[in-house]
């Protein structure tokens, strides 16, 4: 493990911009380690909800952004919800996941495929399809055979209709997506 | 002194010592930080600050003025902030009427503990004034020299025919001479037929000069003051008696002293407007009154006129023509009319029509007209100072002898605030002005605020308190002014 | 005039963001002012000397000091011109500290404003005059409201210099929250023991008249001259004739009644002592389970009273006490744990407060000192103690640190070792505060001796769950920070260090006694490190946790501390009063009578001079508001140094030109 | 009163069972559902992580639609999707982000007095049954009460959070759904899980996220001695019901066999509504067991009323 030299890894800016976009002041956390407490998706995280805050504070932006905790993050926001200091916990785990994504930081990529996936379909039906969503992310990323063992008992109860529903206004959706594509770009 | 120019505005804060200033304390000593433009000055309670305090600052050029004192309840001298949580609303309310926009003033509580709320109240008071921007100045505003001239429509038949109870009423008054009474207040006949002027009646030869029609324009109770510890009587009409009463409940006289005679009353002129109507400088002759027709000779020429165009203008909305106490009654009273649903008299509706600037332009070009004669003072029953007036000593030093604008409306403003909630209303002060100038506006607002606020009239009831004189814990027509 | 100035730097206080220099240099260009100099320290002994000095050398009649607020400094400064010949009132302040260099950053704005403040002081203090004090008499006697440690403590060493004691106690015996605790930090020592005889010195010093069972209706008056009216509540026994033989609670049949000086742990009798030690030991009967006074049956305590003490149509009664002096000492309650729905809201029997814990412990308390768990009486194995419950928690409101929790949870962990040596003591802290004597040490030996478990975290949820063998488990869910890891606990029993409040009604007692409290129901005191005893209030001081949260040890210095001043308050023959009140001119006052209406204090009166009505201003009785100043539209009557020329004259300095 | 529907898409998929039954249940409760015209997805989870303009635009599209059928307000039965289109109504109130969220419609959205978007307000079909009908009212329609079973009510993270959004219920421990399953007839076990988070859509790509979580939810509910779970939220009752099995198989327990039910499927069973309007067959864990242990107790409680009345007949 390499030693950290505050003085220099010191990202005040970075700091700032989650307080900014997530519009919250993260100086009240006082580490209590509540929203780990409570957190679902902690079994999982290679880095916990409160030491990211910490990052945050600390403003160490690798810390915070280069892990895979943001995307198993279940967004549920029992962490927002149980913050003695009001702190909406759940919104700078979103804002960091932006972030990450805009820096291209993305640490767990079969979740980014699967929301890729998840939105593909939308795009182009106008809504999910669950097993659109399945296919594709399978496809994408040789992954996601655990769901398999569920298939049989979703098609016997006919719960995944092999047919996507398609609306109307799937063009004007599509122009959303296509909209939000050229402002990002 | 200068402000920062460009940086800061004035704003004066008046803090009482021991929760706001406290609070303020508080703030300090968490380095709290906040806007730079507030000057506080330390007062021992919230209650200490004359609403005068404030209409000074902001005639002098305050951008905003802030009071703060203990929260309700929590006062250190138990009920100062109650007294002032009263006359604070009033003079918000108030404000407009002279084109001062309201949020330039607030108040509000701060306890000593809560510094950061004496921030949050700095900063966003600070922020309010900004985005006011600089108040506009006296000097800077147009003068305005229009003025009201509507005639407005009585709400009940005037007339100034001859009263049939007059020989009833002379002979009561003479009943009660014989029977000890020193003398007794009325009117007699003038220096020509259109002019009446006051009389002592104390011989039976002089009852009997005693005169009662539209000509009887003088509020009489003005002179009660002055004979308290004697015995005597006076002749009111409605409006006159509302003074009595006020003079009553404020134990500026004492009932067993005074005789209060009363008769129905059908209105009376305004001389500016008959006078209006008659050749310039041409000498009154005669005056014969008919139902509601007068029928005056002057200069050798007959004019008629009605009550419908001479009236004076509270006449015409009057709702109390019938003396509300006395202790004799002669004749039938007048009939009584519903209340009006617009009680405000020309000049209030002519300043309510205007936008704030005009207002000031307004006051500014009435102001420059007014002799400072004080005649308004002199013929107001409630004026309780007399020789006494803070306009004429410098201790304390509320009026200079400038003679500037802002001089002359704040002794305006003085009469005013002191009038809150004891004027009736006999408008006495803007008939006596030989400039015309139509100051009883300023008191209709204070009276009209304190109906609202209040649900209170003065001199309707000699066991009422004036409203600023006293205070509820709970007052549920005032909201509280949060800041924070 | 001659008008001397001094601007303080205050170390850099001041100096940092306000060019003190250049504030003494435009305050040389106002009128009057003969002299002014920058100082480092105005209060010090040097500074002060210097304004002493300067006042000779300059002959200077008045003095302005620009420094920190008047609230702290005020009389240190009167005192120093007094010193050197002045009148003590002739000294304006301006607060270019806390109203200036603390709230601004900008140098060139505070400097300016500085300035102004300085020229509000000078204005004002062109138009001082001397004042010279009156003296009145003081009720030698003190009210103490509240009988825990603090108020106690306050009531002995008052009734011990000889001045006489009036204690007002809302429950129906006094020993407050200390009397429920089973030990005590860092020693463990049995409470009780150590609170008993001094309960005991209460009930027998004559100086003392102990009120129980009783509220302090109104307080009017002031300093010296208090009128205090007290509601004696009715406990529906004659205490004249109850001797405390207990008879009547043995034979009550109403048995359902929470036990509240047991926290509701356990049930006790409608007419009840609520514990052996009880001062007074008397019985009390509560009306809203008595079923005679609810249903007009039973009566069986009335026919068991061997002295014939019970009166069931007794009503509250009010008494009327004169004091020259008041101290507050009516602690706290515990916050209300109940919002916490993470921890059951209160629905989870073994979930309990360590209040509640701390009667379980007793061996005077209903379950003997054994440890059972509510729920199934199991012995609990696994105990997890939670601190900072409803303390530095802002989501509830809740934002301070309760102070004491970190030492009684490491006792109580420490005790549930000794009563349970096969058991595992968790606590879940966030910082463990322990500055004291002995303090640290003893929270070590928790860790140290007793192996109680010590985790670095809040807990997020407590789950109840029924374990295989039926019994019912509490899997706490927390967090380990130094770990980085989410942990859990199966526990049998949690108790939460739930943080303390204001006692219920503080804030309507302040609103009584006329001083400031904050939103958490602390009573607040004059200066928070020099005069933390006083309140702004003359003649109010504080004792033990109503002013904030603090331990026994403090509590019990407080109580001290506060008799103390009493005491000096009580050693002049006389008072003397403020001069600062308000002086009518009798040349203009024409008796209109509206100052007399206003006047919150009944302080002035009508007066015949030479035949003619005048009002005039009771000196002593003057507390100096100026509501009547405010009123009087000739302005006859001015409040000393508040005149409305010297307040006029602040105005046009603001706001002409 | 007069409600635009907003179904979701999981109603045409996974969850056609809870789909059919509140639209029989609404209709009992004469509530008025107008369908959206060609609705589309609010953008789930997916899109609020990806960015909070496109949601916004995803769920703006939808209310604007919603307008146009004259109702007083949208309802949807999926938490996610009220909670998204309540949370893009929220976030638009500001001008700022309406504006962005403008730049990706075809046409801006309507401004209000502030400037910020003028859209219509949704509530989930929980809180417009328990806030607009009313538990009461619910409960005077029951012909088939659930005789005592014992249920835990499972809430899932969304339905009352975040807080100052959803405005509905506790966020710890809301009650909503236990009043009504009271008013069925049932016996409401305390729970201390009811909003643990279930793990959400995480199982497509990490089966064992949900495994675990809704493993240990449905292991609680079975050691408090609950007979079935109740939900009112799609993804919960998937990674509860359709994959039980897999639950207990990766938090190492045996299979519960707990049936799940949407709290609308055991309405529709309380009111006797027909059998299209449950959809029982489409649940994965076999719930019959369960009604038939209903249908006993009902049996037996009747003939001891019965009884009751006869015996209370020949003493008279």
């Amino acid at each position: 493990m390499n030693i950290t030299r505050l003085d220099k890894a010191k990202d005040l800016k970075f700091k700032h911009q989650v307080e900014e976009e997530s519009g919250q002041n993260l100086s009240t956390c006082y580490q209590c380690g509540k929203c780990t407490a409570g957190c679902p998706g902690a079994q999982v995280y290679d880095r916990q909800v409160s030491q990211i805050m910490h990052a945050v504070q600390m403003g160490l932006k690798d810390e915070a952004l280069k892990n895979r905790s943001l995307w198993l993050c279940l967004s549920c926001s029992t962490c927002s919800a149980r913050c003695p200091n009001n702190i909406d916990v759940a919104a700078v785990m979103e804002t960091l996941r932006m972030m990450a994504r805009r820096e291209g930081l993305v640490q767990d990529r079969p979740i980014e495929s699967f929301w890729k996936a998840f939105l593909d379909t939308v795009h182009v039906t106008g809504r999910s399809y669950e097993l659109g969503v399945m296919a594709d992310y399978m496809g994408r990323t040789l992954r996601g055979w655990g769901n398999l063992e569920i298939a049989p008992m979703a098609l016997r109860k006919n719960k995944m209709p092999f047919i996507p529903s398609v609306i109307h206004g799937r063009e004007e959706v599509a122009r959303i997506f296509k909209r939000y594509a050229e402002k990002r770009s | 002194m200068s402000v920062l120019a460009g940086k800061e505005l004035r704003i004066v804060g008046f803090l009482c010592n021991w929760c706001s200033y406290g609070g303020a304390d508080t703030a300090g000593t968490a380095r709290a930080v906040q806007p730079t433009d507030l000057r506080i000055i330390r007062v021992p309670c919230s209650g200490r600050v004359n609403p005068l305090f404030v209409l000074k600052a902001l005639i002098n050029g305050a951008d905003g003025v802030l009071v703060s004192g203990c929260h309700p309840r929590d006062c250190h001298y138990s009920a100062g902030n109650y007294y002032a949580r009263r006359r604070l609303e009033l003079l918000k309310e108030f404000l407009p009427v002279i084109g001062i926009n309201p949020d330039r003033f607030e108040y509000t509580w701060v306890s000593a503990s809560e510094g950061q709320r004496w921030k949050d109240v700095v900063t966003n008071f600070t922020n309010r004034i900004h985005a006011l921007g600089p108040a506009p100045r006296w000097e800077d505003v147009p003068a305005r020299y229009d003025r009201p001239e509507e005639l407005i429509e009585s709400i009940r038949p005037l007339g100034c025919g001859e009263h049939p109870a007059l020989p009833e009423l002379k002979q009561a008054i003479k009943d009660a001479l014989a029977e000890g009474l020193e003398g007794v207040l009325g009117w007699k006949n003038g220096f020509d037929a259109v002019h009446a002027e006051p009389v002592l009646m104390t011989t039976p030869e002089e009852v009997d000069s005693l005169i009662w029609g539209p000509f009887n324009v003088h509020n009489l109770a003005v002179y009660l003051p002055k004979y308290k510890g004697r015995k005597i009587g006076v002749v009111v009409k409605g409006c006159d008696s509302k003074g009595v009463v006020e003079l009553l409940a404020e134990n500026l006289i004492s009932r067993e002293e005074v005789k209060i005679f009363g008769m129905g009353c059908n209105g009376t002129v305004s001389l500016p407007r008959i006078l209006a109507k008659l050749p310039e400088g041409a000498k009154i002759e005669s005056c014969v009154g008919r139902g509601n027709k007068l029928t005056i000779t002057a200069g050798g020429q007959e004019y008629e006129m009605t009550m419908a165009e001479v009236a004076q203008d509270k006449c015409r909305l009057c709702t109390k023509p019938n003396a509300v106490v006395s202790d004799v009654f002669v004749g039938n009273p007048t009939t009584e009319p519903e209340a009006p649903a617009d009680g405000r008299l020309p000049g209030l509706r002519f300043l309510d029509a205007l936008s704030l600037e005009e207002r000031m332009g307004y006051w500014k070009g009435q102001m420059e007209r007014c002799i400072a004669c004080h005649a308004c003072r002199g013929a107001c029953p409630m004026c309780v100072c007399r020789d006494h007036c803070v306009s004429d000593t410098r201790d304390p030093a509320w009026v200079t002898q400038e003679d500037t604008v802002q001089q002359k409306l704040f002794f305006q403003l003085i009469h005013a605030q002191h009038l809150a909630g004891r004027c009736t209303g006999c408008t006495e002060c803007e008939r006596a002005c030989p400039m015309d100038i139509p100051v009883f506006a300023l008191k209709q607002q204070f009276g009209r605020m304190i109906q609202k606020i209040f649900s209170y009239g003065a001199g309707l009831d000699v066991n009422a308190t004036p409203p600023l004189l006293t205070y509820q814990v709970e007052e549920p027509t005032i909201k509280e002014h949060d800041l924070a | 005039m001659k008008i001397g100035v001094f601007v303080c730097h205050c170390g850099s206080n001041i100096e940092a963001t306000v060019d003190t220099a250049t504030v003494a240099k435009i305050a040389l260009t106002y009128p009057d002012v003969v002299f002014a100099e920058d100082t480092m320290y105005t209060c010090s002994e040097p500074g002060q000397e210097n304004i002493v000095q300067a006042i000779k050398k300059h002959g200077l009649d008045g003095v302005v000091v620009a420094s920190c607020s008047p609230r702290m400094h005020e009389p240190t400064f009167r005192r120093t011109v007094e010193r050197a010949g002045l009148n003590r009132y002739m000294f304006e302040m301006a607060n270019i500290r806390e109203h200036v260099s603390w709230i601004g950053r900008d140098r060139e704005a505070n400097t300016n404003k500085a300035a102004e403040l300085v020229r509000l002081a000078v204005e004002k203090l062109r138009r001082n005059t001397p004042l010279y004090a009156k003296q009145f008499d003081v009720t030698k006697r003190v009210l103490v409201i509240g009988g825990g440690v603090a108020g106690i403590q306050a009531a002995l060493d008052a009734a011990d210099s000889g001045i006489g004691v009036v204690m007002v106690e809302r429950e129906s015996t006094i020993g407050g929250k200390m009397a429920k605790l089973d030990k005590t930090f860092p020693t463990i020592d049995c409470s009780s023991c150590v609170l008993a005889p001094k309960m005991v010195d209460v009930a027998q010093n004559p100086n003392i008249t102990l009120y129980a069972h009783s509220e302090v209706e109104s307080i009017s008056g002031f300093v010296g001259n208090f009128t205090v009216k007290i509601r004696k509540r009715a406990t529906y026994v004659d205490w004249d004739k109850c001797t405390g033989c207990g008879t009547c609670t043995e034979k009550c049949p109403t048995k359902n009644v929470p036990d509240a000086f047991n926290e509701d742990i356990s049930n006790c009798r409608a007419i009840n002592i609520p514990f052996p030690q009880a001062i007074p030991k008397k019985a009390t009967i509560n009306p809203d389970y008595c079923r005679k006074i609810k249903e007009g049956k039973c009566g069986v305590c009335a026919k068991v009273c061997p002295t014939g003490a019970i009166v069931y149509d007794m009503v509250d009664e009010i008494v009327e006490e004169k004091v020259g002096a008041i101290i507050a000492a009516t602690g706290y309650d515990l916050v209300d744990w109940t919002v916490y729905k993470e921890y059951g809201g209160g629905a989870y029997p073994d979930v309990i407060t360590s209040l509640q814990y701390e009667r379980m412990m007793s061996a005077s308390g209903p379950t003997g000192g054994h440890i059972h768990r509510p729920s199934d009486g199991m012995e609990p194995k696994n105990i997890v103690f939670i601190q900072c419950v409803g303390s530095r928690d802002c989501s509830i409101g809740r934002p301070y640190c309760s102070g004491f929790c970190c030492m009684y949870t490491a006792k109580q962990a420490i005790m549930t070792k000794d009563h349970l040596p096969d058991s595992e003591a968790f606590v879940f802290y966030m910082d463990i505060r322990a500055p004291g004597k002995m303090y640290d040490e003893f929270t070590r030996r928790a860790q140290e001796e007793y192996g109680v478990e010590y985790i670095r975290g809040r807990v997020s949820a407590i789950q109840p769950t029924v374990r295989p063998d039926g019994k019912v488990g509490y899997i706490v869910r927390g967090a380990d920070t130094l770990l980085g890891a989410p942990v859990e606990v199966d526990a049998d029993m949690v108790v939460l260090a739930v943080g303390v409040e204001g006692s219920k009604g503080a804030g309507n007692l302040a609103e009584k006694l006329r001083i400031s409290y904050d939103h958490f129901g602390f009573f607040m005191e004059s200066h928070v490190k020099l005069r933390p005893v006083e309140t702004n209030t003359a003649g109010v001081y504080l004792a033990g946790v109503c002013q904030g949260p603090k331990d026994i040890p403090a509590s019990v210095a407080q109580g001290s501390a506060a008799a103390a001043k009493v005491m000096a308050l009580f050693s002049k023959p006389k008072l003397e009063n403020d001069p600062q009140v308000s002086v009518v001119d009798i040349k203009r006052c024409v008796a209109c009578g509206k100052c007399i209406q206003v006047c919150p204090y009944q302080a002035i009166e009508e007066v015949e001079i030479r035949g003619q009505k005048k009002a005039h201003v009771i000196e002593t009785v003057c507390q100096g508001c100026g509501v009547c100043t405010a009123t009087c539209p000739q302005g006859a009557i001015q409040v000393a140094h508040f005149t409305d020329n010297q307040l006029l004259a602040e105005v046009n300095a603001l706001c002409l030109s | 009163m007069k409600y635009a529907y907003y179904p979701g898409c999981s109603g045409h998929g996974t969850s056609v069972e809870y789909e059919a039954s509140t639209r029989a249940v609404c209709n009992a409760l004469n509530m008025d559902l107008v369908e959206i015209e060609d609705w589309n997805c609010c953008g789930s989870t997916p899109a609020h992580s990806v960015s909070h303009e496109l949601s916004g635009a995803l769920a703006a599209r939808n209310l604007m639609q919603a307008a146009k059928t004259g109702a007083d307000c949208v309802i949807s039965p999926c938490p996610s999707c009220s909670s998204n289109l309540k949370m893009a109504r929220y976030r638009m109130q500001k001008p700022a982000f309406k504006a962005k969220v403008d730049e990706l419609l075809d046409a801006p959205t309507p401004a209000n007095a502030d400037g910020g978007a003028d859209l219509m307000e949704t509530y989930s079909v929980l809180q417009a049954i328990v806030e607009n009908v009313g538990v009461e009212n619910v409960a005077s329609r029951v012909t088939y009460p659930l005789e005592g079973i014992k249920v835990v009510t499972y809430y899932g993270c969304l339905l009352s959070r975040p807080a100052h959004v959803a405005k509905f219920d506790d966020p710890e421990n809301p009650v909503s759904l236990d009043n009504i399953m009271k008013a069925l007839g049932a016996e409401v076990l305390p729970f201390a899980l009811k909003t643990e988070c279930c793990g959400a859509a995480m199982g497509i790509p990490d089966v064992n996220i949900p495994g675990s979580l809704s493993g240990r939810i449905l292991d609680t509910a079975k050691a408090v001695g609950a007979e079935a779970v109740v939900t009112a939220c799609p993804l919960c009752h998937m990674n509860l019901d359709l994959r039980q099995r897999q639950a207990a198989r990766i938090s190492k327990k045996s299979f519960f066999g707990l049936p799940v039910f949407y709290y609308t499927q055991l309405i529709a069973l309380a009111f006797g509504l027909p059998k299209n309007a449950m959809r029982l067959d489409k649940l994965a864990v076999n719930p019959y067991p369960l009604l038939d242990k209903i249908a006993e107790r009902r049996k037996a409680r009747v003939s001891a009323e019965l009884e009751a009345m006869k015996a209370a007949g020949a003493a008279s």
